[in-house]
Parts: structure tokens; C-alpha cells; sequence
């Protein structure tokens, strides 16, 4: 079904206004008063979001009488290179998957935009944030609506560097400026990856541009071919880049070092959701190799349950909620691998939104705490903090999977996918499982040492602790609600659901594809479906009545268990040593050689060492001949005899 | 438009800043200002008048636009022959662009002996400006110990510490390459005389000589060398640090931005054109020392004390990028590779600049003795991000589009293998760019001298603005640049592939009428995808 | 035959005395003998019918130059005893050595020689005496006359710009 | 009749005690003597093939040879007595300034 384009001169603004607004913020910045600054700044994102709600409207009523058939809204500015075959032009595209992206990162960058200006409020370099944040915005919306692989490679560094000035904001902390330098040098490795399969795309296929790609990919490559499994395999490289998978995921932890809103729209709603948008973007290719989805979703599921892991005993609140996005990030990657990747999208929108919401409320305790952020020396806060602490459950509760908000039924779907899909396999199912169990404990160990039992704060801190100001407090409100009613947009058939997320998503998804999970449903009787959502749901509550027993009803207990098995728990407080390891067996090694053997003695000694020595030899040979020249006539008259008598027997010879 | 094409503005452009300097020999070496003010003006109506030549150029034509042919030395066929096609345009535009901002950039750096400092400096633009457009090979060899000269005095006498082992370094290696350039070239010109039957120097006439198999594999070998010296190539490049570091701001930017691309031009106008069995022959060495520069360059970049060091060893792994576009012989490869050639004059050029102002200001480029400048220094700030930002190519910049068609250029060719290497290259730019900007620009401001730096003063901004807006606007609009090169490059893909057909014939029929000499088999020119 | 025994005679002589003249230690006595060896080459000179030759060489050199030597000699009073000691013993002797080798080459030069004799030809008469000289060198050889004398000029007056008066 | 062969033999070896003499003495008065027996062998080599050949041509040239010596004896003698004049010596191995 050859996709129709449908012109609509209103995408380029999506992505213009916030870079509009970053403009005038950089250059006025300074002058503005903070207010207008922060209402200019909301108010270009909110206006961006407008325009995709009137893009995702105009989209609704094209595909309205046609199910099948695939519309999507075009736009393009000029041709930006055109070289030899390739032809890469900024031009947007808006269909069903990017119109869903467009809403999510432009409504959550909103709300966060706004929360930030309270909690921002008293930075020194207050328009420098908001010119930052800005532009993260208009890498974000033009990666999601770029209509040709080079642009979405330009706004995937984009983000890469605003996460880059973001972490690093508060730059006078070494500590900061070296999490952003570590954080921009890790997506660069998974750029590589992603520069390398467009390079392998655009020679095999031809095209760079989305609707040229999807029709090459079936004609050019075999399915299951070496081909098709690397550019997949280098796509996913670079999706782990960005979003912070297994070997590439150690960024994100200390990327915690940014300000906490930043934490909550970068690290948690947008940017690391583009590798998952990425994947599900480009499905038609990765469901030519199923081996690269076996590696996608075996990667995700191995992520989610190992950053569970350490989630579990980590002590900075923000850090427990950075590796549970690393978790919840390994889910989508688990749904996508299986192919189900309407369940990763919806899975990423509602994770979108409770995590988001997490994030800023941990950003209101830090607020009300004046910065401090370790949840040992936190407790009771149920009392002070209410909205806080109301919406902070309802977001845990939504990401523990328990019924009806929006978590259950992403994860769910997830979860059921990985059983019943072709591609999907029992042991990835029991691993979400098992993850899914870890979460709940973590996510409410989280909540019972933060806002329940008596504060462990010093005197001063506790005298201090107040509830945000309504500016940081409505966002909390609104995102609530969304983690809450969220879920019911896919609502599976099995729960009485119309599941028309996965029907609005169905077209745009590989043909192949949508019978999937109805083919699928008919494979497995509807009982096993009822038993799976049963099973997760006691996982979860199990989850959460461990957490209770272990901090709520023994408080001693987490101590007496971390002292049982003291080794578990230093490996797991201390994440694996992974950092440790990365530096040992590549930083240092790499350091060290270019040091001592390249530079000192490659360069200097060898190639240098022979310039010189030429020169030195030059100069030998003047000695030599010099000695030559001593000033005794006598010897003079021996060197022409010695010519002469040369010459003679020359000739004589 | 055409009768601009006719006239002889190319004249103009090369002998205008030789003009400049002799008036400013004749001035009075009593006031800085006014001698300032001169050069400034006289680079500035170089540059002005060389707009001209980019609205007279016709955008399709591949072939030699603005020639002028006048005869020089008839005995021996040499002729006074200048044009520039879209390789050679933006080269020439990029020397008269940077020629002002240098000479703005000297005002508080140079201050004793500014006369002669401003005359070396004219005729080093006349130089470069004269090896650029010149067609003909005595007129390039001419321009091209032109350009070495006031580079040598550039940097013997207003260096720092070392200059003088800097300078001598810098010309002994570079003398030494033009010399077996000119050995070379002496050997094709007597075979020019056999194979056309008179003498010519022409480069265009040349171009149609068939040079017989051996003797190409030996006068590409003393071309190359020339060139992979100026270049640098890797094994080559241990003169570059020295003389950057040791060189006056303005001497590096100069030495930087331009010189180092006459290498890399060298190559496509001469050494690839004329040899192409030879050069197709060494394509794999070329482009495996192109990608060991890559990664040897940023690696031991990461590692300097010396920013200028830095900088110096970053433009041997950019001008790596360069060289293995250059060999990739694919469309897309070489125009990407002729595009990093005006990226890195911009971007390296403006990192030059900074590391400049810096000196400037401390007396020092060492970088643990900065640190936390963000704070006291934001504009220097903001023009240090950016150039560090074009320098890693970022996408949005100028070095990404330079970069990224070169990758997909190599990746076209006959041997894509390279392409993984000269990838990860990306990742080593980011990685020692980053530490070193982390280094000097965050952090806690702890050292005291630092404490009471002060910001850019206008003139400083007038001399970063420039160089920034060319990074976004060559970034963002490079249609305007690859539209005008591209014509250019194919012909010269098609004519060096069909030359290289007929030297293979040619030896086909040698090898039937010598039957007993045994010539080594050479691989088959790949035709590549284009 | 009595030619032969005339020139063996006189060669003795003159090798002898030039022998003598290089080992003397005294300069004036190793001067007295290089005048013994300049006139039996005169005396060899007659016997190979140059005549005026054997003259000239006999005024010339016996007689004006050597004189110049003893002259020089008694100016610088110069007396056997202030001649410094022996330096760089090894440098001489190597040049001693390589003396020899020329000479033996001189002699495998000059084997081939032997077998021709004297003027095979007969000489027309008057050669070698003073009026076929003065013909030929007013003829033929006029400019290197000249030239000559102008040489002679030069060297008497350099000889007196350096060795004239005590200069200040 | 005295063969061409004797002659330039007895010329070879008067050269060759020239030669000896200049090297190994170091009052520079004998060295210039060795010179001047240098120069009478050469003339005596000319005064031979003059001879034998029957031409007076060499003969002459020996002329000018002996009036070139002249020259060269009135000048080197001039040097020498300045040379004593300023360094008080003979001695040849004393006068070694002009060297690296």
C-alpha cells in the first residue's frame, strides 16, 4: 500500500517555534525578565504542541474512511545536500507513529517546561536553561519528524549535544561537566553505529528517505540476509546509544547529574525513548532479519531485570529512578524484539508519562529537602509534602503494573506479547516477569523510605521542608492524571478494551505485522491471556507487599539482609563495577598507549628521532672533514701528493 | 556575466595583496595604525574582489572558467596560464576570506616589526592565491616556493621558544618534497616531449600525456611526496605540531586553514590526474595511511599538554578525512572530501584564533593552566563551543556535511573496509575535543591569573564572527557550495578513469610486442559505483 | 761514449747534492750543495746541446737565486739550534712512504722509454745555442716575453711592498 | 748518446727528493729550496724532450720556467722574512693559524 503524501505547510512550525524561541532567548536572554523567559519558552513548546494536535486532528479525518490505507502530512523547506545518488532535503513528515511522538515529547516538554520555571526560579543562569531546554525541543521534534534518515541523524546528535549542555549546566562542578562529557562521548558510540548503517542503507537501497526506504527494503533485501541483520544490528547499536542499553547504558545514571526537570524530560520521557521511536520507525527492516530481533529483545529483556537489580539498593532517590528507566526502557526494546511495536509505543507513552511525573516529584522533595537527594536521610514527608506525595503514589503504582492505571496495561501487553508472539519466547516472558516483581519492591522501597516512617533528616533541613510552590504542583496534578487515564486508550480486547491505540498505530506498522497479535490471539485459547494478566498483577502485588514487610512492618530487616550477603549487595551498591571495569579495560589502556607508545615514542622517537638524526649525521660529517683543515702546511702537501700518487696509479693502472 | 568571465580578474585577485605589499614597503614604518589599516584594506578589497569571481562562475560548467593564457617562455612552451573550475573556486574564496580576519587578528598580538609582518603576510596570500588558480606547472612550482618563504619568516622570527628548530623543521621538509616534485615534473616534461612532440608545461596539455606504466609508478611516487608531506600524511606530519606551536597566531591560522590544503589539492590537480594507473595502483596504501592518520592524529591529540599541539595533531586526523575522500574516486567522496578541505580551513582556522586570544590573554597554552574560563569569559565561551562543536561535526555544522559525504563516498569505492576505521574517527574528535574544552572551560575557577581575564573587546568579536556564521550558513545551506564543485568532480572522476583505461591499453599492446619483458600485474581499476 | 760517462758522472753528482741539500741541518750548507746540484744540470744541459740553456741556468739560478737564498738566510741569522721539536712524526712518515710509491710509479711510467735513444733525428745546426733562442723567442713566443717580464715586475715590486721597511 | 729513459729517471728522482725535502723539513727556507729542485727536474724532463724531439719549443719553456722561479723566489723570500719578522720562527708546524 504505497503511502499517500498529503502537503500541510503547519509541520514546520512543530519543529521552528522552539527553535524560534531558543533564538531569542539566547540572544535577549539576559535582559528579560524571568517570567516572560519562561512563559516565552513554555508557551513555543505548547505551541508546537497546538499544531501537532491540529497535524495528528487533520490526520484522524484523511485516514478516517480508509483503514488500511496510510496518510501522512508532508512539508519541506529546501534541499540541504544533494551529492552524487544521495539527495537529503529538510523535509518533515507527520504519519500515525511521528503524530503519537509529537504529542507525547511536545505535551510532556510543556508540562516540564513550566514546572521548571518554578523549579528553576532561583538559578543564576536562568535564560541559558530555558535557551538550552529549548533547543533540546527542536532536535527532539525534528528527530521524531524528520522525513529522511541524515535529518533524523541530525536531530539524533542534536539531542545528544543538549543532553550534553543540560548535564553539564552547572558546569563550575567538575563532577557535572565530566557526566556530560561521558554522556555526549557514549551516544557518540552508538551515533557511529547508526552513521554506519545509514551509510550501508544508502548503498544498498539507494534512498535515504523514509517512503524510499520502505519500498526498496522488501525488493532489495532477503529476508534473514548477513546484510539486513547488520544494518539492523547497527541501527540497534545506535538505538543503545541513546537509550541506554546494556553495553552503552552507563551515561545515564550520572547523567542524573543534571537539573532534576532536565533528568525528567531528557532522561526519561524523550530523548532516550528516540532509539526505541527508532527501531519502531524503521520496523520494516527488522522484520526482514529475525535474528536482529532475537539480539533486540534478548538485550532488552537482560536490561530490564539487571538495572532492576541494581535499582534496588541505590540511595540517591534519583539514581534509583534512572536505573528504573534503564528497566522500563529494556521493556520496550523486550516488546519491539518480539514485534509487537504498538505494545513498545504505548508502553513508551505511558512510561512517558508516570516517569516523568516521578522525576519531578523526586525534583519537589530535592526542593523541599534544599538539595539534598538521599532518601536514607529523607522520611516522612507523607505529612508536609500531600500533593507531592499523592500523585508520586499514583505514578508508583502505575509503573508497578497494578490495574486500571496506565502502567498495568502497557506492561501488560508487553508481557503477554513476549509470550504469545511468533518471535516471542517463553523465557523473555518469565525474565519481564521477574522484572516486573523487582520494580514494585524498588519503586516502593522508594516510596516507604521517602514519605512514610519518621524523618531522618538533620534538624535544620526538617525546619525547612515545605510543599512546592502551585507552579511546580499543577504539572505534578496533570501528569497524574494522564499516568492514571492513560492506559485506557489501548485497553486490550481480552479486558473488554477497544485497543485503538494499537489500531491507529496498526497502519503505519509493516503489513505483515498487524495480523500479528490477532493471528497471535487466535494461536493462544483467551484463558491463558486472563491467566497471564492475573499472574502479572499478583507479581506486582507481591512486589509490593515485600517492600512493606521489609521497610514498613521490620525496618531492620534491609540492613540484616544487605549483612547476610554482604558480597551481593557490594556488587550491586557499587552497579557491577561496571564503570570501574569500562575505565580499566578502555579509558586507561586507550590513555596510556596514545601516551607512551604513540606519541612519546612513535612521534616523537621514531619519526622525529630520524628528522634529527639526519640533521645530526650532516653535522658528523662536518667534524669529520674538519679535521682535515688543522693548519699544517705539511699536511696539505701530503693531500696533494696522495692525489697525485692516486692519479697515477689510476693511469698507470 | 560573461564578459566578467573574459576579463582578467584572476590578475586581479593574485596580484592585488603583491600591490598591497609594496605600497605598504613604501609607507612609513613610523605608525602601526596606518600600516594596519592598509593590509587590513588591501585583504579586504582582495576578498571583495574575488566575490566577482563567485557571481561570474557558472554553476554546470565543469571545465576551467576565467583562463588566461598569455605566453611566458616560448622556447620551452611554458605559459602564464591561470583558471580556476569548482575545485579550485571556493579554495581561492576561502584564502581572500581569511586574509582580512588574519590580518585583524594580529592587531594585539604583533607588536614589533608589524611592517614586515603585514608585507609576509600579503605575499603569502599572493603565493597561495597564484598556486590556486595557476594552470600551468612552472607557474604552480613558481607560487609554490612563493608560499614558503614568508611561512618560513612568519614563523622564525615571530615565534616563540623554539622557532627557529620550528621553522627550519617546516622548510627543510617542505623544500625537500618540491624538490623531488620538481625532479618529477622535469622527467614528464621530456616525456611530454616524446609523447606530444614539443615541449609544454601546460597542465592541460599534460594531462593528455599517456606516461608509460614504470615511469608513472615512480613520477607519482615524487608527486605524492611532495604533496603527502604538505598534506600532512601520517608519517610525514611530525613538522606540523612543531610549527603551529611555535608560529604567531596569525602565522598558524594562515599555516593551517590554507597551506595545508595545498597538499590535498596538489593531489587531485596533479599527482591523481596525471598518474592514474600509479595513483590507482596506490590507492589502498593512500587510503590506509589516510585512516592511520585519522586515529593516530586524534589519539595523540587527546593526549597534548598544548592546545596548540592539540589542534595542530586534530587537523592531521581531519586532513585524513580529506585524503581518504579524496581516493574513494566516488562522486559523493571527493566533493565531500573537497567540502572538509573548507570546513577545516574554517573550522581549524577559528580554533587557531581562539587558542590565540587565550595566549594572548596568559602567556600560556598549556591546558591544565586554565579551567573554569566558562564563567569569567561567556562570549569566548560561546565562539569556543561552536568551533569545537564544527570541529567534531556535529550535525547542523559545517564538519558534519564535509564528513558525512566522505564516509558515504568511501563507502561507495572499491575498498569500503576502510570506512569502519575512519568512522570511529568520529567517535576519537568527540572524545579528545570534548576532554580538552571540559579542561579549559569548566570546572571551578581556581588558578588566580585567571581570575581577572577579561572578556572579547569588539575587535575580537568581528574577528570570531565571521569564521561562526560561515560554520552555520556552510552547515545548514551547503547546496550553494556542492552545486558549484560537483560538475568539476565528475569530470575529473570520468577523465581519470578513461585515462586510466588508456594507459591500460596501452600497456596491453606493450606487453603483446615485448612478449619477453614481464610486467607486473597490476589490479584492475575498480570502476566504482559512480 | 765519453757523453755517457759525462752524464753518468754529472747524474751522480746532482742526485748526491740534491740529497745533501734536503738533510743538511745548517741552511747555509744545504744551500752551497742545491748550487752544486743546479750546475751539473747545467752541465747536462750543454751535453743535451742546450747551451744557452745551460748558461742561463747557470746565472739564474746558481747564481742569483740560491744567492737570494743565502742572503735571506744571513738576514734571519737563523741558527741550527731554534728549529722546534719534531711534530707530527706519523703525518711525515706516511709522506715519506707515498714519495716512494710515486716514485716507483715515475719508474713503471717511464719503462717504456728506454728504447729510444737520442736526437734520432740529428738536430739542425746551431740548436740550442743563443741566436736560434733569441729567433724563435722574439717570433713565436713573443707575448709569454712579455708576459713574463710583467711578472718579473710584479714580484720585485711585491717583494718590496712586503719585505721593505719595518712597517709600523 | 744518453737514452730519454736515463734522463727522465734522474728527473723523476731529483722530483722525488724535492718532494721528501718539502714534507719532512720544517725550516721553511729548506721546504722553499725543495720547491726550487722541484722546479730544475721538471726543467730538466723539458730540456730532455726538447732534445730528443728536436724542436726548441721546450727549451724556451724552460726559460720562462726558470724566470717564473725567479719570481716565485723573490716573493716567497719576502714572505718568509715578514713571517720571522711577526712570529720570531722558521718553523712550519708553528704556523698552523689558518685552520678549522
Amino acid at each position: 500500500m504505497e503511502p499517500a503524501a498529503v502537503q500541510y505547510d503547519f509541520l514546520r512550525w512543530i519543529v521552528l517555534s522552539p527553535l524560534i524561541s531558543c533564538c531569542v532567548i539566547a540572544l535577549l536572554g539576559r535582559k528579560l525578565p524571568r517570567v516572560v523567559t519562561g512563559t516565552l519558552a513554555s508557551a513555543s513548546v505548547g505551541l508546537s504542541f497546538v499544531f501537532g494536535l491540529l497535524g495528528f486532528l487533520q490526520l484522524k479525518s484523511l485516514s478516517g474512511h480508509g483503514e488500511g490505507e496510510a496518510v501522512f502530512l508532508a512539508d519541506s523547506l529546501y534541499r540541504w545536500i544533494s551529492v552524487g545518488g544521495l539527495t537529503a532535503d529538510v523535509a518533515f513528515m507527520l504519519d500515525r507513529l511521528s503524530a503519537v511522538m509529537v504529542l507525547v515529547v511536545a505535551g510532556v516538554s510543556c508540562i516540564i517546561h513550566v514546572y521548571s520555571m518554578g523549579y528553576m526560579a532561583h538559578d543564576k543562569s536562568y535564560w541559558r536553561y530555558f535557551s538550552y531546554l529549548n533547543l533540546f525541543v527542536f532536535f527532539m521534534l525534528l528527530l521524531v519528524s524528520a522525513d529522511n534518515l541524515v535529518l533524523m541523524f541530525v536531530g539524533w546528535e542534536g539531542v545528544g549535544l543538549c543532553s550534553y549542555l543540560l548535564i553539564g549546566f552547572w558546569f563550575e562542578d567538575m563532577e557535572k561537566a565530566y557526566a556530560g562529557k561521558k554522556a555526549f562521548v557514549v551516544n557518540r558510540i552508538g551515533d557511529f553505529g547508526f552513521l554506519l548503517a545509514i551509510l550501508l542503507i544508502f548503498w544498498n537501497l539507494g534512498t535515504v528517505s523514509f517512503g524510499g526506504i520502505f519500498a526498496q527494503a522488501p525488493r532489495v533485501l532477503t529476508a534473514g540476509s548477513g546484510l539486513a541483520t547488520a544494518i539492523a544490528l547497527l541501527l540497534f547499536l545506535g538505538a543503545t546509544g541513546k537509550s541506554a542499553q546494556l553495553p552503552l547504558y552507563v551515561w545515564l545514571p550520572d547523567a542524573m547529574a543534571g537539573p532534576t526537570p532536565v533528568s525528567a524530560l531528557i532522561h526519561a520521557a524523550t530523548m532516550v525513548t528516540a532509539g526505541v521511536y527508532m527501531i519502531v520507525r524503521l520496523n520494516v527492516l527488522y522484520l526482514l532479519s529475525p535474528q536482529a530481533m532475537a539480539v533486540v529483545a534478548a538485550v532488552g529483556a537482560l536490561t530490564a531485570i539487571y538495572a532492576a537489580t541494581i535499582g534496588l539498593v541505590q540511595d540517591d532517590i534519583k539514581k534509583v529512578l534512572a536505573y528504573s528507566t534503564i528497566s522500563q526502557l529494556g521493556y520496550m526494546f523486550l516488546a519491539v524484539g518480539v514485534g509487537a511495536f504498538s505494545a513498545g509505543i504505548f508502553h513508551l507513552m505511558t512510561h512517558a508519562f508516570f516517569k516523568a511525573l516521578l522525576f519531578l516529584g523526586a525534583g519537589s522533595v530535592i526542593h523541599a529537602m534544599s538539595g539534598k537527594q538521599d532518601i536514607q536521610e529523607m522520611g516522612g514527608l507523607k505529612g508536609k509534602l500531600p500533593a507531592t506525595y499523592w500523585t508520586f503514589l499514583a505514578a508508583t503504582l502505575a509503573i508497578s503494573g497494578i490495574p486500571p492505571l496506565s502502567g498495568f496495561f502497557s506492561k501488560d501487553e508487553i508481557l503477554w506479547s513476549a509470550f504469545s508472539s511468533p518471535h516471542g519466547h517463553w523465557a523473555f516472558w518469565l525474565i519481564g516477569w521477574l522484572a516486573a516483581g523487582l520494580t514494585a519492591f524498588y519503586m516502593f522501597r522508594l516510596l516507604f523510605l521517602t514519605f512514610f516512617g519518621t524523618s531522618r533528616a538533620d534538624e535544620h533541613t526538617r525546619q525547612h521542608i515545605h510543599e512546592s510552590p502551585s507552579l511546580m504542583t499543577v504539572p505534578l496534578a496533570i501528569l497524574a492524571v494522564l499516568a492514571v487515564v492513560g492506559g485506557f486508550v489501548g485497553m486490550p480486547e481480552a479486558l473488554g478494551g477497544a485497543n485503538s491505540f494499537h489500531h491507529w498505530l496498526a497502519p503505519v506498522l509493516a503489513s505483515e505485522n498487524g495480523t500479528l497479535n490477532a493471528e497471535a490471539a487466535g494461536h493462544f485459547p483467551e484463558a491463558v491471556e486472563y491467566l497471564m494478566i492475573a499472574l502479572s498483577v499478583v507479581v506486582g502485588l507481591c512486589g509490593i507487599g515485600a517492600a512493606w514487610w521489609v521497610y514498613i512492618n521490620r525496618p531492620g530487616t534491609a540492613e540484616k539482609m544487605a549483612d547476610s550477603v554482604p558480597l551481593g549487595y557490594g556488587l550491586l551498591k557499587n552497579k557491577y563495577y561496571v564503570d570501574e571495569i569500562y575505565n580499566i579495560f578502555i579509558v586507561q589502556p586507550v590513555k596510556l598507549t596514545s601516551i607512551y607508545i604513540l606519541w612519546k615514542l612513535f612521534d616523537a622517537g621514531i619519526i622525529d628521532g630520524l628528522v634529527n638524526l639526519s640533521g645530526r649525521t650532516v653535522r658528523g660529517l662536518g667534524r669529520v672533514a674538519a679535521r682535515l683543515e688543522n693548519g699544517y702546511t705539511q699536511a696539505y702537501a701530503i693531500t696533494f701528493i696522495l692525489g697525485v700518487a692516486l692519479l697515477l696509479g689510476a693511469l698507470l693502472w | 556575466m560573461t564578459e566578467l568571465s573574459q576579463s582578467n580578474i584572476l590578475n586581479w585577485i593574485v596580484f592585488l595583496p603583491l600591490a598591497g605589499a609594496l605600497l605598504l614597503f613604501l609607507l612609513p614604518g613610523g605608525s602601526r595604525a596606518v600600516l594596519r589599516w592598509s593590509a587590513l584594506l588591501v585583504s579586504t578589497a582582495t576578498f571583495v574582489v574575488s566575490l566577482g569571481l563567485l557571481c561570474g562562475f557558472q554553476t554546470g560548467e565543469a571545465g576551467m572558467q576565467f583562463v588566461i593564457l598569455k605566453p611566458w617562455i616560448e622556447s620551452w612552451g611554458i605559459s602564464y596560464h591561470v583558471g580556476i573550475d569548482g575545485i579550485s573556486l571556493f579554495l581561492v574564496l576561502l584564502t581572500t576570506f581569511l586574509s582580512p580576519v588574519v590580518v585583524l587578528s594580529t592587531w594585539s598580538a604583533v607588536k614589533e616589526k608589524v611592517k614586515t609582518f603585514m608585507i609576509l603576510l600579503l605575499v603569502l596570500e599572493c603565493g597561495m592565491l597564484g598556486a590556486f588558480v595557476a594552470l600551468d606547472m612552472v607557474l604552480f612550482y613558481l607560487y609554490w616556493e612563493v608560499m614558503l618563504l614568508p611561512m618560513y619568516l612568519l614563523i622564525g622570527v615571530w615565534g616563540h621558544e623554539r622557532r627557529i628548530y620550528a621553522a627550519v623543521k617546516f622548510i627543510l621538509y617542505t623544500v625537500a618534497g618540491s624538490l623531488l616534485m620538481l625532479v618529477g615534473f622535469i622527467y614528464l616534461f621530456w616525456l611530454g616531449k616524446q609523447s606530444l612532440g614539443y615541449y609544454t608545461t601546460d597542465l592541460l596539455e599534460l594531462y593528455r600525456v599517456v606516461v608509460p606504466y614504470q615511469a608513472q609508478f615512480w613520477l607519482f611516487l615524487s608527486f605524492a611526496l611532495a604533496f603527502a608531506i604538505k598534506v600532512p600524511m601520517f608519517p610525514f606530519h611530525t613538522w606540523l605540531p612543531d610549527a603551529h606551536v611555535e608560529a604567531p597566531t596569525a602565522g598558524s591560522v594562515i599555516l593551517a586553514a590554507i597551506l595545508l590544503k595545498m597538499g590535498t589539492y596538489g593531489f587531485i590537480r596533479f599527482a591523481m590526474p596525471l598518474f592514474p594507473n600509479a595513483s590507482l595502483a596506490f590507492t589502498p596504501l593512500v587510503m590506509s595511511l589516510a585512516v592511520i592518520g585519522i586515529i593516530y592524529g586524534a589519539l595523540v591529540a587527546m593526549v597534548q599538554p598544548d592546545l596548540k599541539k592539540l589542534v595542530a595533531y586534530s587537523s592531521v586526523s581531519h586532513l585524513g578525512f580529506v585524503m581518504l575522500g579524496l581516493y574513494s574516486l566516488t562522486a559523493s567522496g571527493v566533493v565531500g572530501g573537497i567540502y572538509q578541505m573548507l570546513n577545516h580551513g574554517i573550522s581549524t582556522g577559528a580554533l587557531f584564533l581562539i587558542v590565540g586570544l587565550l595566549y594572548e590573554r596568559r602567556h600560556t597554552r598549556l591546558i591544565d593552566q586554565f579551567g573554569g574560563l566558562s564563567s569569567r569569559l561567556p562570549i569566548f565561551a560561546f565562539f569556543f563551543m561552536i568551533a569545537t562543536l564544527s570541529s567534531i561535526g556535529l550535525p547542523g555544522l559545517n564538519g558534519f556535511v564535509g564528513e558525512f559525504l566522505i564516509l558515504l563516498g568511501t563507502f561507495g569505492s572499491a575498498h569500503p573496509g576502510y570506512v569502519y576505521f575512519a568512522a570511529s574517527g568520529v567517535i576519537l574528535s568527540a572524545v579528545y575535543m570534548l576532554w580538552m574544552f571540559r579542561r579549559v572551560m569548566f570546572g571551578p575557577l581556581e588558578n588566580p591569573e585567571n581570575k581577572n581575564l577579561t572578556d572579547l573587546n569588539l575587535r575580537e568579536i568581528l574577528v570570531m564572527l565571521p569564521v561562526t556564521v560561515m560554520m552555520f550558513w556552510m552547515g545548514l545551506f551547503p547546496g550553494a557550495f556542492l552545486s558549484r564543485i560537483e560538475p568539476s568532480v565528475q569530470q575529473f572522476i570520468s577523465q581519470y578513469h578513461q585515462k586510466a583505461a588508456v594507459a591500460v591499453q596501452a600497456r596491453a599492446e606493450e606487453d603483446r610486442l615485448a612478449k619477453t619483458v614481464e610486467f607486473s600485474t597490476l589490479k584492475e581499476p575498480a570502476v566504482s559505483h559512480e | 761514449m765519453a757523453e755517457q760517462i759525462l752524464f753518468y758522472l754529472f747524474a751522480v753528482i746532482a742526485i748526491i747534492s740534491a740529497l745533501s741539500a734536503v738533510t743538511r741541518k745548517n741552511p747555509v750548507v744545504s744551500a752551497v750543495w742545491l748550487v752544486s746540484c743546479m750546475c751539473s744540470l747545467a752541465v747536462i744541459y750543454v751535453l743535451l746541446e742546450a747551451y744557452f740553456l745551460a748558461a742561463v741556468q747557470v746565472i739564474v739560478y746558481a747564481g742569483a737565486v740560491l744567492m737570494l737564498f743565502v742572503f735571506v738566510i744571513m738576514l734571519l741569522n737563523l741558527r741550527t739550534g731554534i728549529i722546534g721539536q719534531f711534530r707530527n712524526l706519523g703525518l711525515k712518515f706516511m709522506g715519506l712512504v707515498l714519495t716512494v710509491i710515486i716514485l716507483r710509479q715515475f719508474y713503471t711510467a717511464f719503462k717504456g722509454t728506454s728504447l729510444i735513444l737520442g736526437n734520432a733525428g740529428g738536430l739542425e745546426p746551431g740548436f740550442g745555442e743563443a741566436r736560434a733562442v733569441g729567433e724563435l723567442l722574439f717570433t713565436r713566443y713573443v707575448y709569454p716575453l712579455e708576459l713574463i717580464s710583467i711578472l718579473l715586475l710584479v714580484a720585485i715590486v711585491g717583494a718590496l711592498v712586503l719585505a721593505g721597511k719595518e712597517s709600523s | 748518446m744518453i737514452s730519454l729513459h736515463q734522463l727522465l729517471l734522474l728527473s723523476a728522482v731529483l722530483f722525488v727528493i724535492g718532494i721528501a725535502g718539502f714534507i719532512t723539513r720544517r725550516n721553511i727556507i729548506i721546504m722553499f729550496m725543495s720547491v726550487e729542485l722541484m722546479l730544475n727536474a721538471a726543467n730538466l724532463a723539458l730540456i730532455s724532450f726538447a732534445n730528443h724531439s728536436g724542436s726548441m719549443d721546450a727549451q724556451l719553456i724552460a726559460l720562462f720556467v726558470m724566470a717564473l722561479a725567479a719570481a716565485e723566489v723573490a716573493v716567497g723570500l719576502a714572505i718568509i722574512i715578514t713571517v720571522f719578522r711577526n712570529k720570531q720562527t722558521v718553523n712550519v708546524d708553528e704556523l698552523n693559524i689558518l685552520k678549522w
